[in-house]
């Protein structure tokens, strides 16, 4: 478990990565309530955002490995590409949940008006893996850190807009709406309206299962050992 | 004036900052085209529609991240790598860095020209005054090079710097309530409104465009103050860093 | 740009263009949720075949996938295009065609549906046979270069090895020589010499005479064995430039004019075989084809090369071909790093050219 | 014992040729030094060696086993150097040290106890708390190696370990080989500099365009493309030589006299710099002697017509 211990290491060494990965969501718990839109807090509806820039950070450090050709070093080492793809994942994983527990037990502590606290951390839990996915598959394609991360900003930006975490979905035009459904923001919004209005507990699965294909799918893509 | 010969290779490098360019021109450009296709049609009360609204608070909004090439072109030859080679070359070195500054702050502008143009004349957007519009444009621009000069100058880690002026950007944004409302107080009041250049500018552009010259004046007029009063600041910390 | 003509790039591009086109049809057709799962299913397969190497039976997930979805989108019929392309990749075009006829009849043909299928098929078909000619095309000139590494390498094994031989043999007689001078000269040339020594000092001149009658039989004598000796080790065949002037003393049918020029002790054994072979198949090429009535042999050995060339005076514009022997002299000259070249302007000309530089045969 | 063995191996990138059926044996104490220019397949070679990258055709053998040969087992008993350098920038030397301990499983007391070893034999023992980020070029190059030797390794790859490095630094680093090699590691090592295989190498590979072109020692290479020694000798009074007397020596092919210099071209071996020498003293007074020998940058011009390293780089 060397990995996955310096992971974590690596995670909180430098003063950026600890602004992001514990200032902001204590930050997102005191954000106020929206007036119609959005349902829960600005906070929890913007949590999304954050949690997809705290993956592109986490998956930043795989992506440094690979620029320095650490990758290289491990190829030769007996540990196999699984293990230390897996390892890191972990890491990051467990510091990603960790922020959701933070958010949303903060919030009940706080008094705020949730709902459903246990399915709402589900469902960043579950969006938080497929954020990491994402980052795992976008790093995959970039070899330059600081290139990768600022495109990468301006696409979860649009992302964000177009899947409707920004804007409700219900003012887009039609084939906006149907577009929007390709994008995985538009389903942790889609969750977020179902915590609040709690319809059949079957759509909340559904929901989350989407979100763990897309999971599955860019692992898939990300999980490519690329040296050089 | 020796520099006046490097001012072409500046504009070059900075019109060769693809990454720039993407961030600044392009994504505004797609953002900008999502909103009016999420927009179309919508029009309140007022008559004015909202793409109207949305376009000159994006134009402006990105604005704020402007001075973020000028910063690392100022860093990468005065600081770093190309300090010594600088130094050496038979030129005033404070007037290289103006030289640097003019054309990021002619460069901004460009760059939200552009947007105005491309909103006007592909998404249908109608500017009333694009005289004002630009004048405005260029006092962001301005405001925003000073501010990351002053983060560079002051702080000693440029990472921390390019960080702080990210959070220039954002901050300014969130404060002037885009995201989410912000909370009630005198303080938040204060920096939603008059301590704001987001919302000065964008109340200067909106009074101008309901004639109410006067006011459109003032609240230019405070953001020109701004930018004198940072300036010498600037040049206070600058003197200190360089010599 | 040798990237771009990787043809597993395209295969992957059309299957990622495939994604595409059921995301334009989910939009542009029912847009229901369910569907979309479906869509984001293939995606995944098409992923996981993008990454790794999947069997071939794997299709069975994507027909079942699809199979389950056929009462509730249209899309799970477009769907069959990817088992199609699979198939017909890997080889099985017969099941692709079943599948493509069975899904077709199944639904109600379209003819959209109909081309869809064709262009899965005929790409699948295509990439199939492109894919198996790069490996066939590959393995081949794999092969071909691994035969010829090796040919090349028996070849300098060969020549290292003749090369050793000569110069071992070469020493061994350097040695049996020495041994011989010192056997039977030595001896009596060290007698003589002491003897004049003393002859000095000798006063009485009756002693003297017998001294120098002493020196005088041992001189004699190693004259006489010295004469021996070189008589004995004279070689019974001829070699070296003997051999080639005895090659061409013995060819009768023509006058044959022979120059030398330089130093020919210069020249290896081996070499010397080679150039025997040259004269003698180029003499018995002029013999049969040629009207010349006179041929000049003419060899020159320099520091750094030997040159040989054959030239008669005949008037056949060409010989019908360039016998074999002539052919394989072209290749041994070139293993030692030389060369060797025949014209006809002119009357009939050979010229070998082979050069003595102990680096050059080391290539 | 045979450490490592490649049989044939063929690679392409694309529908380029970089291992061109490369056939390479490394012998236990072995220290190979494998030369050629840039692009000629070094780094590929030893990426396939190490199971980095996959091979079309051929069979590699590492420590006695086809069958699987990058087992973990036996990547136990391999350290790789990469070229770059390849340590963790936010890390300390000594956490580096640790974690590449750790991914070879080492645990606890011995962990502890190797990466104080590594850090002692590289000579950075009092510097193990600081970032790389503080070190200098050489040093991070130590670390560099450093990082491969916790586990102590029974064959060492170094990929240009000594690129861009002051000459102190280089000569720690080779002298540091050489203990290695002491302690019984087997090293294959690539760089572009001759002098420094020329100092430590058993045993030189060279290669080209995705072959092995030549294998030997030093000496060997240097005899097959050797076909004549020079002899240059300043002398006080070159007119009083006897030229001819010179000339008649055994092996002597040529003598020229040039100002006050005297050069002799003799055949390859002919053993007989004594008696030129002695002959030129019995009449003028030698100030200096010099014997032109060729080293591996001739080898390798007079194999390949091509320079191994660019005029200019570097």
């Amino acid at each position: 478990m060397t990995i996955f211990k310096f992971a974590l290491k690596r995670s909180f060494s430098n003063t950026t990565n600890i602004i992001f990965l514990t200032l902001f969501p204590i930050a997102c718990i005191f954000l106020p309530n929206g007036e119609e839109w959005p349902f829960l807090p600005y906070g929890y509806q913007y949590f999304g955002l954050l949690i997809l820039f705290v993956g592109i950070r986490l998956a930043t450090i795989i992506l440094e490995d690979r620029e320095k050709g650490v990758v290289k070093r491990l190829a030769v080492a007996p540990i196999s590409h699984f293990q230390y793809l897996s390892q890191n994942l972990l890491a990051y994983s467990i510091i990603l949940i960790l922020q959701c527990i933070i958010v949303v037990y903060g919030g009940v502590l706080l008094g705020k008006e949730l709902y459903q606290p246990g399915w709402l951390f589900i469902l960043y839990g579950s969006f938080s893996f497929a954020s990491l996915a994402i980052a795992l598959a976008w790093i995959s394609i970039y070899r330059n850190k600081d290139a990768s991360f600022l495109v990468y900003m301006s696409l979860i930006f649009i992302i964000v807009v177009l899947g409707g975490l920004l804007i409700p979905i219900e003012i887009f035009p039609d084939l906006l709406k149907r577009v929007a459904v390709i994008f995985p923001t538009y389903w942790l919004a889609e969750g977020l309206k179902w915590i609040v209005f709690s319809e059949e507990i079957l759509d909340f699965l559904l929901i989350n299962g989407v979100l763990w294909l897309y999971t599955i799918v860019f692992v898939i893509v990300g999980s490519i050992r690329k040296i050089n | 004036m020796r520099v006046l010969s490097t001012v072409k290779f500046t504009a070059l490098r900075m019109l060769r900052s693809y990454i720039v360019l993407l961030l600044l021109l392009v994504v505004p450009i797609i953002l900008l085209t999502v909103f009016s296709f999420i927009l179309s049609g919508a029009v309140p009360e007022s008559g004015v529609p909202y793409i109207n609204e949305t376009s000159m608070t994006q134009v402006l909004v990105f604005q704020l991240f402007g001075g973020s090439i000028v910063m690392s072109l100022i860093y990468n030859d005065l600081f770093t790598e190309n300090k010594i080679r600088m130094y050496a070359l038979p030129f005033n070195q404070t007037m290289y860095a103006f030289s640097i500054m003019m054309c990021g702050a002619l460069f901004s502008t460009l760059l939200g020209a552009l947007l105005m143009v491309y909103s006007q004349f592909v998404l249908g957007v109608m500017w009333q005054n694009w005289l004002w519009m630009i004048y405005i444009i260029s006092l962001m621009a301005v405001l925003s090079i000073i501010v990351c000069l002053i983060f560079t100058f002051s702080v000693k880690n440029f990472k921390i710097a390019e960080r702080l002026s990210e959070v220039y950007g954002i901050g300014f944004v969130v404060l002037a309530g885009l995201f989410f409302p912000m909370p009630e107080n005198g303080f938040f009041d204060f920096l939603g409104s008059y301590g704001n250049p987001l919302t000065l500018s964008m109340g200067a552009i909106r009074d101008m465009g309901e004639s109410n010259i006067g006011d459109a004046w003032f609240q230019a007029n405070i953001l020109l103050g701004a930018i004198i009063i940072l300036f010498v600041v600037m040049l206070i910390l600058g003197r200190r860093k360089i010599g | 740009m040798k990237k771009l003509m990787e043809p597993l790039l395209f295969v992957n591009s059309w299957r990622f263009l495939m994604m595409g086109a059921f995301i334009h049809l989910w939009v542009l057709g029912d847009s229901q949720i369910s569907s979309f799962i479906l869509i984001l299913l293939l995606l995944l397969m098409t992923c996981l075949r993008w990454r790794f190497a999947l069997p071939v039976w794997f299709v069975l997930v994507d027909i079942l996938i699809c199979f389950f979805y056929f009462p509730y989108t249209d899309i799970a019929y477009y769907g069959f295009a990817l088992p199609i392309f699979e198939l017909a990749l890997k080889g099985k075009c017969l099941f692709s065609l079943f599948l493509c006829a069975g899904v077709f009849f199944a639904q109600a043909s379209s003819s959209f549906l109909f081309w869809f299928f064709f262009q899965a098929f005929f790409f699948g078909v295509f990439s199939f046979i492109f894919l198996k000619n790069q490996e066939m095309y590959r393995v081949d000139i794999d092969e071909q270069r691994k035969v010829r590494y090796e040919l090349e390498r028996i070849k300098i094994d060969l020549l290292e090895a003749n090369q050793s031989v000569s110069h071992q043999a070469e020493l061994m007689e350097r040695y049996r020589i020495a041994r011989e001078l010192h056997d039977h000269l030595g001896h009596d040339l060290t007698g003589a010499t002491l003897a004049l020594q003393a002859y000095q000092y000798v006063q009485e001149p009756e002693e003297a005479k017998k001294i120098l009658q002493e020196v005088k039989n041992r001189l004699e004598r190693s004259t006489k064995s010295l004469r021996e000796t070189v008589h004995n080790m004279t070689p019974m065949t001829r070699i070296g430039v003997e051999s080639l002037e005895s090659v061409v003393r013995n060819f009768q049918q023509k006058d044959i004019e022979f120059k030398k020029s330089g130093n020919m002790l210069l020249v290896p054994v081996h070499i010397w075989s080679l150039l025997e072979s040259c004269v003698k198949e180029t003499l018995t090429n002029v013999a049969k084809h040629s009207n010349a009535t006179k041929v000049e042999v003419d060899l020159q050995v320099t520091e750094s090369i030997v040159r040989l060339s054959i030239k008669d005076n005949g008037t056949a514009k060409k010989l019908s071909h360039t016998g074999s022997g002539l052919r394989s002299l072209q290749m041994r000259s070139r293993s030692m790093g030389g060369s060797l070249s025949i014209s006809h302007e002119n009357g009939f000309l050979v010229v070998c050219v082979i050069p003595l530089d102990k680096e050059m045969l080391n290539r | 014992m045979m450490i490592a063995s490649m049989q044939g191996v063929v690679k392409r990138y694309g529908s380029q040729l970089v291992l061109d059926y490369i056939d390479l044996d490394i012998q236990e104490g072995e220290i190979i030094g494998l030369l050629g220019p840039n692009g000629a397949g070094k780094t590929t070679l030893i990426q396939t060696l190490t199971g980095i990258t996959a091979f079309e055709r051929g069979k590699v053998e590492l420590f006695g086993q086809t069958e699987n040969p990058f087992s973990n087992q036996n990547k136990e008993k391999i350290g790789l150097v990469t070229q770059e350098i390849t340590v963790f920038e936010e890390l300390t030397a000594k956490e580096n040290l640790q974690f590449f301990a750790g991914v070879y499983g080492l645990k606890g007391e011995e962990k502890k106890k190797r990466v104080a070893e590594a850090l002692e034999f590289v000579g950075l023992a009092d510097k193990g708390g600081k970032m790389p980020t503080k070190f200098s070029g050489g040093m991070k190059r130590r670390l560099n190696i450093a990082c491969a030797l916790t586990h102590r390794p029974k064959l060492l790859i170094m990929d240009e370990p000594t690129v861009g490095i002051d000459p102190q630094s280089r000569n720690y680093i080779l002298e540091a080989v050489k203990k290695l090699r002491d302690s019984g590691t087997t090293i294959l090592y690539t760089t572009h500099y001759m002098e420094e295989v020329q100092s430590i190498a058993t045993r030189v590979v060279i290669m080209d365009q995705g072959q092995i072109i030549k294998e030997g020692t030093v000496n060997e290479l240097i005899q097959t493309v050797q076909h004549e020694e020079k002899v240059k000798m300043d002398v006080t009074d070159p007119e009083s030589v006897p030229i001819h007397s010179l000339e008649k020596i055994a092996g002597v092919k040529k003598v020229i006299v040039s100002g006050s210099q005297i050069t002799v071209i003799s055949a390859v071996h002919s053993g007989n710099l004594d008696r030129i020498i002695s002959i030129v003293k019995e009449y003028a007074g030698v100030l200096g002697i010099q014997a032109d020998k060729p080293n591996l940058e001739d080898v390798f011009l007079t194999l390949t017509g091509k320079h191994l390293r660019d005029k200019g780089g570097e």
